[in-house]
């Protein structure tokens, strides 16, 4: 178990190598030049020089390479070149935020959509089946923007259940009061596609052997599904769900936008209009490490559903 | 200059202000055991329960005001931070007032020579920097503020503000850049602390912006202590605003939330301002006149980026003052006033012409639309005359804005509202004049160049739905003419280096005054800008010439016209085509009193008071 | 006395799509007598697991329905006309069921004991504290060894034989009256499928239950079973007590099924196919018998000298664990000669095979085709020998390409290998080859999917035929065929070394047929030979204990009158 | 292979019974037909026969769809900028001396030069086309008869005045194309990419996986702006590629998996027992089976990337100004609808809801009828 784990991080390094190298490439190598922006309305080339100086982009590519590689080894990133904020401190702060959102909405959400599934999977190939998969197929088609838009108009605005935007310091607050709208657009926008993800990884159990004998035992219809497909469906299910965490992250800065969470998201796409290279390299960094633990996060919950998986 | 300070010599001495901090605190009881009246309005200033719930549509950077270098920074810096001069809070045009200046400066030497002096018994905001100790605000903290702006380590956006123009400061930046330190205790001949509260600043040759300079935040006092305390690697302080304005720092949710509140050490003042020609000034002065300066004890500032949530958190209360950008105008304007709705709920709106200019410009150095020759002016005047302005008014910006006439807009000093620019939108004649020139059709239908060659037009813009809309604008107007157009898509960054390198063909640029005055906007076709603001890398030997004259003499029918010949010069050499100025609206809830959105100073919470009584809603 | 159940004109249909039904079980009627067992015999397509399932109401609802009329009385209660809740009482309970695959039949996130008891909960009612002793019980009963401790263990953590005993425990749990058993043993080795069957036999006496044991291997009941059903295409052939039926069969299917197994005892030159009993049975048979076994003088054309083959996998952070398939076999194949290879899962059979082909790569050793090592050649050099070694694998369904015509997969070898100088000579080769192996032209425009098992193989045949190899590798070809099927592919495979002198390296998991094939058997054990002879020899005088081991768990069909 | 029998006896492959299966489904027919009739509309358009004058302007602006008639409001009111502007619009007159004017006129044969009456030796202004100017001016003063525009439109128009209707039609066939063209890029990547890494194996695979993860770790979003930034080139070519070379990783891992589970089946073996090559083996034995695999992807990616056009429009990294889309359409459609323009996103909005909806249920039925194991 623990040489699996050894052996997992220690396969993280080519992946995190080349995650430097290609977050390098994009960025240092063809990313543009912020120093034109930094340097205010009117500038002489002599200050766009010094700009670059004290960015340290006039370096040699592979002393910028050798610069960033270093940075992710001591996992500091410096300073964001248009506030001077410390990129740990960035992170440290809008990771609060975006977590206080995304954890209630991936629980919720996985939890609705796996309920949802076993239910039309239970009814296969029913009318009801087919209208739900058909209302998520055109819930699909249409843009999370619209969604957002609509829901803070009518929810927030014209009946004021909810308020329509904001961001406090207290947690429960930002929970319940803040944090409610977004995780019910973000629950809205996920179910149609999870459920029909669900309802398929559902479906391929179903046909399973072990069903028939179940079954066969005289085991109810109810009981089959809730316990005996469930927790199978529930492997394929747990790797869907590990491996939306880190992108969700960033996929969440629509949401935060309009509804002023300070969350990473925003802050990447923040990063992104004033090219602070720092916070954004940073930001791709982390979630790339997020993404690799999480991928071996569900491969280890994986051993806790499933016996048959050997850690290796 | 005749400008003289429209506010009263400010009450309270140093001893009274000392104790400023209890004066807050004792604000309610004030309210409470209905001291004697006087007593009340000479103590009670800002009350902590008045809060002004502001929005911002974009992140602020920090509150440095040497390095922040965005509107928002600067906004916030204006309520921390003290300049020497500012802006009269009601009258328009705008002009200049004493801040932390006594008076306005003296000029001598033919405009080469300002002399400041401090008002003594202004003291920064208690800080942990100044080790307990009071810390009044000297000169030499303007001297030690100004050097800051060209620390080649602070890598200030706004050194241009300084630069070639103090003497001796250019050569303190050259040092430090060669030695890597900056050396603060140098003794410049142009930065001259000639007393404990005396500035005399020295010019290598004549400036009469320099006053607006000096009313312009980032030249605002910071004390070096805080600096010295705080500073990041970069020598800047953009988390610890240490100043002598009315507001400070209370908390800050990065690009989220900030929260001003009451300076207790801020000495604070009567409102006492002169009403205009606007019949809404007779209100605001009914509103205030008297009242001791600031009643707002908070502020909060919410960064919103998407216009649909700002414009709902207004109406649904959850705001008291936002600007209302273009594309949402319609939704609660009708024309140039507010809809019903709006009206029916006291909703107010400040309203005028931004100082700002939108200008379509074209590479003067580039082989296609660049040149001097008349074949290259015609093509180039023959775009400028296919371009509708009206209709990027009536369908882009929604009514919401006029159309250019003259290269200084309204609200600047140089702006002539009787000027008629020649230009006008006729693609018949456009047509003609291309034709003359030799741009013949070929056979697909577009024109070629005279020489045969294919003709193409690059234009720049920004990915974003206004740039989207440029575009459509741009190409209508060049498929008119039939002129075949391709469109540069970049990242605003992208974009402004190359502009400033003088790669790109043409662009619609904006821009800003710094400072009310038309030489702000007369100095972005002048070619020894080129790389720097001359985005049109124009150099038209007549129109240096004009300018060169212009900038030896102050703001006067003299300059103006010069300005007037230039300005022809602009449209009949068409480096640029006017656009538009837009305008800005301001809506206010009813409960804020006193209100007016001022065209150059960024904030206006120390001007204004808030109805708790809550009759506004 | 009364039966325990009978099935009265049960018909089961089959929706295939929304225009086309296909009747699977076509109105038969049987009886389950008390305390007894009852064999359903039939091949694949024969209707006997629908038949099965059907009793129970396990019909997939989508696409299969019992159609109104038929009967299945239990307990004076038609099965067939109860709802889903009153069956689920009956299952598990009164009647209840095991299944082929004993792997996937099990829950594999739940552990053993989890299983077990929530039949005991369900229907008996137990505690937890209760229903575990039972289950402990109940796994000592079908004899897993250490029941505390496997209680807590994966299905995954057991073998297939043990799992198909927790199989038969949990559905022996509640003590019921029908034990249905779906060819429970098919896919298990044969020493264990001796065991299983043993362990239902000796169950069925204890509890006193009935027993319906459904399979397609008559000689597989030939202990247990008190009565026989055979069935054929959804019909009954022919019913009755074991001995009648075994003894004195009337049905000429029944005659087919019991002949056309290769016999232990027996070689016929050719075997009996199921169109000679079934075609007026005249019976033309050529019961002569066969002569096999090697002789010294026999030229070698293979000599596999210390075959090895290991397999590697990950383990810790740098290491790899080495897993050795095949040691050190070395063997000679003389030409037209048959070697058979037997052995059980995991012996490494089927591994010896294909790294003969260099399907894998050889660890070690050589292999001496024509006195060339043809596991140290060049991929180039052994392009010339790829030729005239071939394969034919197991499941025919799954060597043919699915995408392909009959013709592209006849073809493409010869164009590869440039055998027939264009396009139209090897066309007309591969209808001589199609005629060869027995099937008519129009295959040659067919795709897979429309042939059945044995055709498919046939056509796996003519594939290796185009290649005129001299050595044909049979791996389990025979195995996943129905037993007529298999007689006839058999028969081809002999005609076949007949006519072109092939040497067949013959492996396959069923001694009988391995018997009937081989002049020389070598038996395989965990990668390595344990005994290698003339396959008479073999089978009269096993030298090692295993192969005694292996040779006694054969079934013997009926032999309590023979 | 050249056979010599005729077609009609080679009898239905895997592909006509997959066929056969989808021609039995109702959901799969009716999605088919609408996603037909968009290609054909794409076809039309494409070969020019419709929707060619898209970017005509033929009605007002704002024109309102034909069913909710004129409007009143719009027509009277000449949105007026609202300035305080009232002087003539006479351009200020300013002493202005052509250097040229004597030259010119001479050409000209006459002696006329407007401002040359301003004779002011002390202005250094100069018009160097002044004559020429004046002349256009004195030519051209014809008033160009203005084309009178349509007070309503089918589906409305939109700010400029263009048809509605003929933009969306116009826009589908960028949409379907570039949703169509990225998704082929993609699924060729992420098949030969699949194929070799789970073929080959070994270093290969290793390598691939690599590729893969990296990919993978990199947040989509921040990817697909530095691929756009990276293709700093316009056009719909480099919307195709930006979805393309991003979206490979998905087909990628399926491909992967089907090669490695078909490299051990039977059927290849017997394809290296008689001498296939491993390319041949690769792209003629195994490919045909796994192309199921890859066409359904190929119609979930065209699906996800008409969807993934419209916020690259958002982005900002849309078609071109002189090319319509989905995308550009919806982006438009935004602003409009704050001022109760709702018609243009509604026809962009039904189209794509439209063709999405049948597209996906056509892909999901196309998968059952190609793997009816599932369902």
């Amino acid at each position: 178990m623990y040489g699996y784990i050894i052996r997992r991080l220690w396969q993280m390094i080519p992946t995190l190598l080349g995650v430097i190298l290609l977050v390098f490439l994009l960025f240092n190598w063809v990313g543009g030049d912020p120093a034109y922006v930094l340097a205010g309305k009117i500038s002489s080339a002599e200050q766009i020089e010094n700009i670059r100086r004290q960015l340290g982009v006039d370096q040699p590519y592979y002393v910028q390479l050798w610069i960033f590689v270093k940075q992710v080894l001591t996992a500091d990133f410096g300073a964001s070149w248009s506030t001077n904020e410390p990129v740990s401190h960035i992170m440290t702060t809008r990771l609060g935020p975006s977590l206080t959102v995304l954890i209630p909405y991936l629980i919720l959400s996985t939890l609705v959509a796996m309920g949802l599934a076993l239910a039309v999977a239970y009814v296969r190939g029913s009318l009801t089946d087919r209208a739900v998969m058909i209302v998520c197929t055109v819930g699909l088609s249409i843009s999370i923007l619209v969604y957002i838009i609509v829901f803070q108009y009518v929810f927030a605005y014209k009946l004021g259940w909810f308020p329509v935007q904001g961001w406090s310091d207290s947690f429960g607050q930002n929970l319940v009061v803040y944090g409610s709208l977004p995780i019910i657009i973000l629950l809205v926008v996920s179910i149609a596609p999870d459920l029909r993800l669900f309802r398929t990884f559902v479906l391929d159990e179903i046909n399973h052997d072990y069903v028939r004998t179940a079954r066969a035992k005289g085991v109810s219809e109810n009981r089959i599904m809730w316990v005996h497909v469930l927790r199978n469906a529930s492997i394929p299910i747990i790797t869907h769900v590990m491996a939306q965490v880190p992108g969700l992250l960033i996929g969440a800065f629509l949401v935060e936008r309009f509804f002023s969470i300070p969350g990473i998201g925003r802050e990447v796409i923040l990063a992104v209009e004033r090219s602070d290279f720092p916070v954004i390299k940073a930001i791709t960094v982390y979630v790339a490490v997020a993404t690799m633990v999480f991928t071996l996060l569900a491969d280890l919950m994986y051993k806790a559903v499933d016996p048959r998986v050997q850690l290796k | 200059m005749s400008l003289r300070a429209s506010r009263r010599k400010l009450p309270g001495s140093p001893r009274s202000s000392r104790r400023n901090a209890s004066r807050v605190m004792r604000s309610a009881l004030c309210a409470a055991t209905l001291l004697a009246l006087a007593v009340c309005v000479e103590v009670v200033a800002a009350d902590m329960n008045k809060v002004v719930r502001h929005v911002f549509p974009a992140a602020e950077e920090g509150f440095d005001p040497a390095a922040a270098h965005d509107l928002y920074s600067g906004t916030v810096e204006q309520a921390i931070f003290e300049t020497l001069l500012t802006y009269d809070y009601l009258a328009r045009p705008s002009k200049l007032v004493p801040l932390a200046a006594q008076s306005l400066p003296e000029v001598s030497d033919g405009g080469r020579s300002y002399t400041f002096r401090v008002r003594p018994g202004i003291y920064f905001s208690p800080d942990a920097a100044f080790k307990g100790k009071k810390r009044e605000l000297v000169a030499e903290d303007y001297a030690f503020s100004l050097k800051r702006l060209v620390d080649p380590k602070i890598r200030s956006p706004w050194a241009w503000l300084l630069e070639g123009k103090i003497i001796g400061l250019d050569e303190l930046a050259a040092a430090a850049k060669k030695s890597g330190k900056f050396d603060y205790d140098a003794r410049l001949p142009g930065l001259e602390v000639v007393d404990r509260y005396t500035l005399r600043i020295r010019l290598k040759q004549p400036d009469y912006d320099l006053s607006y300079v000096l009313a312009h935040e980032p030249t605002s006092a910071v004390a070096r202590e805080v600096v010295e305390t705080y500073a990041d690697v970069g020598g800047r302080v953009m988390a610890n605003p240490v100043g002598t304005g009315p507001y400070r720092l209370a908390n800050w949710i990065r690009s989220s939330k900030i929260f001003l509140e009451a300076n207790p050490e801020y000495r604070g003042f009567t409102w006492n301002f002169k009403a205009g020609s606007d019949p809404e000034d007779a209100r605001i002065v009914a509103e205030m006149k008297g009242k001791m300066m600031p009643q707002v004890g908070r502020v909060e500032i919410s960064i919103m980026e998407e216009d649909q949530s700002r414009l709902l958190a207004f109406q649904n209360g959850e705001l008291d003052l936002m600007n209302l950008e273009g594309p949402l105008a319609p939704m609660v304007m009708n024309g140039a006033s507010l809809s019903g709705e709006m009206r029916k709920k006291g909703v107010k709106l400040s309203r005028f012409v931004d100082p700002e200019l939108s200008y379509h410009y074209w590479n003067m150095t580039d082989p296609v639309v660049g040149g001097l020759s008349k074949e290259k002016i015609a093509l180039r005047r023959a775009m400028a005359m296919a371009y509708d302005v009206d209709e990027e008014i009536r369908i882009v910006r929604n009514g919401q804005a006029i159309e250019a006439q003259y290269p200084i807009p309204p609200g600047v000093v140089g702006n002539d509202p009787a000027y008629r620019s020649s230009v006008k939108h006729d693609a018949t004649s456009a047509n003609a004049l291309l034709d003359r020139f030799g741009y013949k059709k070929g056979p697909d239908g577009w024109r070629t160049l005279p020489d045969g060659k294919p003709l193409v037009l690059r234009y720049a813009s920004r990915p974003d739905s206004l740039g989207r809309q440029q575009d459509e604008m741009w190409k209508k107007a060049l498929d008119s003419i039939s002129i075949r157009m391709e469109v540069q898509k970049d990242k605003f960054t992208e974009l402004l280096k190359l502009e400033k390198q003088c790669r790109l063909q043409m662009r619609t640029a904006s821009w800003i005054a710094d400072y009310p005055d038309g030489d702000n906007f007369m100095q972005l076709l002048y070619s020894k800008n080129i790389f720097q603001s001359n985005n049109a890398c124009a150099t038209i030997p007549e129109y240096d010439k004009l300018y060169e004259q212009s900038i030896r003499i102050p703001a006067g029918p003299e300059r103006d016209r010069l300005y007037h010949e230039m300005a022809r010069i602009i449209e009949t050499y068409a480096p640029w085509r006017l656009g538009i100025s837009r305008y800005r609206n301001m809506l206010i809830q009813p409960r804020v009193l006193g209100y007016k959105k001022h065209p150059i100073l960024h904030s206006e919470w120390q001007y204004i008071d808030v109805d708790t009584t809550g009759k506004g809603g | 006395m009364e039966p325990l159940l009978s099935v009265r004109n049960l018909r089961v249909n089959f929706r295939l799509d929304e225009h086309t039904t296909f009747e699977a079980v076509k109105g038969i009627s049987f009886d389950i007598p008390k305390n007894a067992t009852v064999a359903l015999v039939g091949e694949s397509g024969s209707g006997k697991s629908v038949t099965s399932l059907s009793m129970l109401g396990l019909l997939p609802k989508e696409n299969a329905s019992v159609l109104p009329g038929s009967e299945i009385i239990y307990g004076g209660r038609n099965l067939a006309a109860l709802d889903q809740t009153e069956l689920r009482e009956l299952r598990g309970a009164d009647i209840s069921m095991i299944f082929q695959e004993p792997m996937t039949s099990l829950n594999p996130v739940f552990t053993v004991g989890f299983q077990l008891t929530e039949s005991l909960r369900l229907h008996l009612g137990l505690g937890p504290g209760a229903a575990r002793k039972r289950a402990i019980e109940l796994l000592a009963e079908v004899g897993i060894p250490d029941p505390e401790f496997k209680i807590n263990a994966y299905p995954s953590q057991m073998s297939g034989g043990q799992q198909q005993r927790v199989m038969i425990a949990i559905a022996i749990a509640c003590e019921p009256k029908l034990l249905i058993a779906d060819e429970p043993t098919t896919a298990l080795d044969v020493t264990i499928q001796k065991q299983i069957l043993d362990l239902v036999a000796e169950l069925q006496k204890k509890h006193q239950m009935s027993v319906l044991f459904i399979t397609h291997d008559l000689a597989v009941v030939g202990d247990i079973a008190d009565y026989l059903v055979v069935m054929r295409n959804g019909e009954i052939r022919e019913q009755g007590p074991a001995r009648t039926v075994f003894e004195t069969p009337r049905d000429p299917y029944t005659k087919a099924l019991l002949q056309c197994r290769p016999r232990l005892d027996r070689r016929p030159v050719r075997l009996p196919v199921i169109e000679d009993f079934m075609n007026g049975g005249g019976h033309t048979m050529n019961l002569a018998e066969r002569k096999r076994g090697l002789a010294g003088s026999d030229p070698i054309i293979l000599d596999v000298k210390n075959l090895g083959k290991n397999f590697y996998s990950r383990e810790g952070l740098f290491g790899r664990r080495k897993f050795e398939a095949v040691k050190n076999v070395s063997f000679k194949l003389p030409k037209g000669k048959t070697l058979g290879l037997v052995g059980e899962s995991g012996s490494g059979k089927t591994t010896v095979g294909l790294t003969l082909m260099r399907l894998h790569e050889a660890s070690s050793g050589e292999a001496l085709f024509e006195g060339k090592d043809i596991l140290a050649m060049s991929p180039r050099e052994f392009m010339d020998y790829k030729r005239r070694i071939q394969i034919i694998f197991q499941n025919p369904y799954a060597s043919l390409n699915p995408r392909m015509i009959i013709g592209q997969i006849l073809t493409e070898p010869m164009q590869i290998h440039g055998i027939g100088a264009s396009a139209q000579e090897r066309t007309e080769l591969a209808f001589e080859l199609l005629q060869k192996v027995g099937l008519p032209e129009v295959s040659f425009y067919k795709y897979p999917h429309e042939f059945s098992g044995g055709q498919r193989q046939r056509i796996a045949i003519a594939r290796c035929l185009t290649l005129k190899p001299d050595i044909l590798i049979c791996d389990e070809s025979v195995s996943a065929l129905d037993v007529s099927v298999q007689a006839q592919v058999l028969n081809l495979l002999q005609d076949l070394q007949d006519e072109y002198h092939l040497s067949y390296i013959f492996i396959s998991h069923d001694l009988a047929v391995v018997k009937y094939m081989s002049d020389e058997i070598m038996v395989m054990n965990q990668g390595a030979i344990v005994e290698i002879a003339n396959s008479d020899d073999i089978y009269r005088h096993p030298r090692e204990s295993y192969t005694r081991k292996l040779l006694s768990a054969i079934p013997k069909g009926w032999h309590h009158g023979a | 292979m050249p056979f010599d029998k005729p077609q009609h006896v080679i009898s239905p492959s895997l592909w006509a019974l997959a066929w056969k299966r989808l021609v039995a489904s109702r959901v799969a027919m009716v999605s088919l037909g609408i996603v037909a009739a968009f290609l054909m509309l794409i076809a039309l358009s494409a070969s020019g026969l419709i929707a060619k004058d898209w970017a005509r302007e033929t009605g007002v602006n704002y024109a309102p769809p034909s069913f909710l008639g004129e409007d009143i409001e719009q027509a009277g009111q000449p949105a007026a900028p609202g300035g305080p502007i009232s002087a003539s619009d006479k351009p200020t007159e300013l002493p202005i001396q052509d250097p040229l004017a004597d030259a010119i006129a001479d050409i000209r044969g006459e002696k006329k030069a407007p401002g040359s009456e301003a004779p002011s030796g002390e202005s250094q202004t100069v018009d160097p086309l002044a004559d020429v100017m004046a002349d256009i001016r004195a030519k051209g003063t014809q008033a160009t008869v203005a084309e009178t525009r349509a007070s309503t439109l089918p589906f409305g128009a939109d700010k400029w005045g263009r048809d509605v209707l003929k933009k969306t039609i116009k826009g589908s066939e960028t949409s379907i194309f570039v949703g169509l063209a990225a998704a082929f890029v993609a699924t060729l990547l992420g098949t030969v990419f699949g194929a070799v890494a789970g073929y080959y194996g070994r270093w290969l695979d290793d390598f691939f996986n690599w590729f893969y993860s990296v990919f993978t770790a990199i947040p989509y979003l921040l990817l697909i702006l530095a691929v756009a930034a990276v293709l700093q080139q316009k056009g719909t070519l480099t919307i195709i590629l930006i979805l393309g070379l991003t979206g490979w990783t998905g087909t990628f891992r399926l491909i992967r998996g089907e090669y490695l589970k078909h490299k051990g089946r039977e059927y290849v073996q017997a394809a290296d027992a008689i001498g296939a090559s491993n390319g041949r083996r690769m792209f003629v034995h195994i490919f045909p089976n796994v192309s199921h695999v890859v066409l359904v992807q190929l119609s979930i990616y065209t699906v996800a990337f008409i969807k993934a056009e419209v916020i690259l429009s958002f982005l900002g990294f849309g078609v071109p100004v002189d090319v319509v889309s989905w995308g550009s359409m919806l982006n438009e459609a935004q602003n409009e609808l704050i001022l109760g323009k709702w018609w243009q996103l509604a026809a962009a909005g039904t189209a794509m809801a439209l063709l999405v909806t049948a597209f996906s249920l056509f892909t999901d039925e196309l998968r059952d009828a190609l793997d009816p194991k599932l369902k």
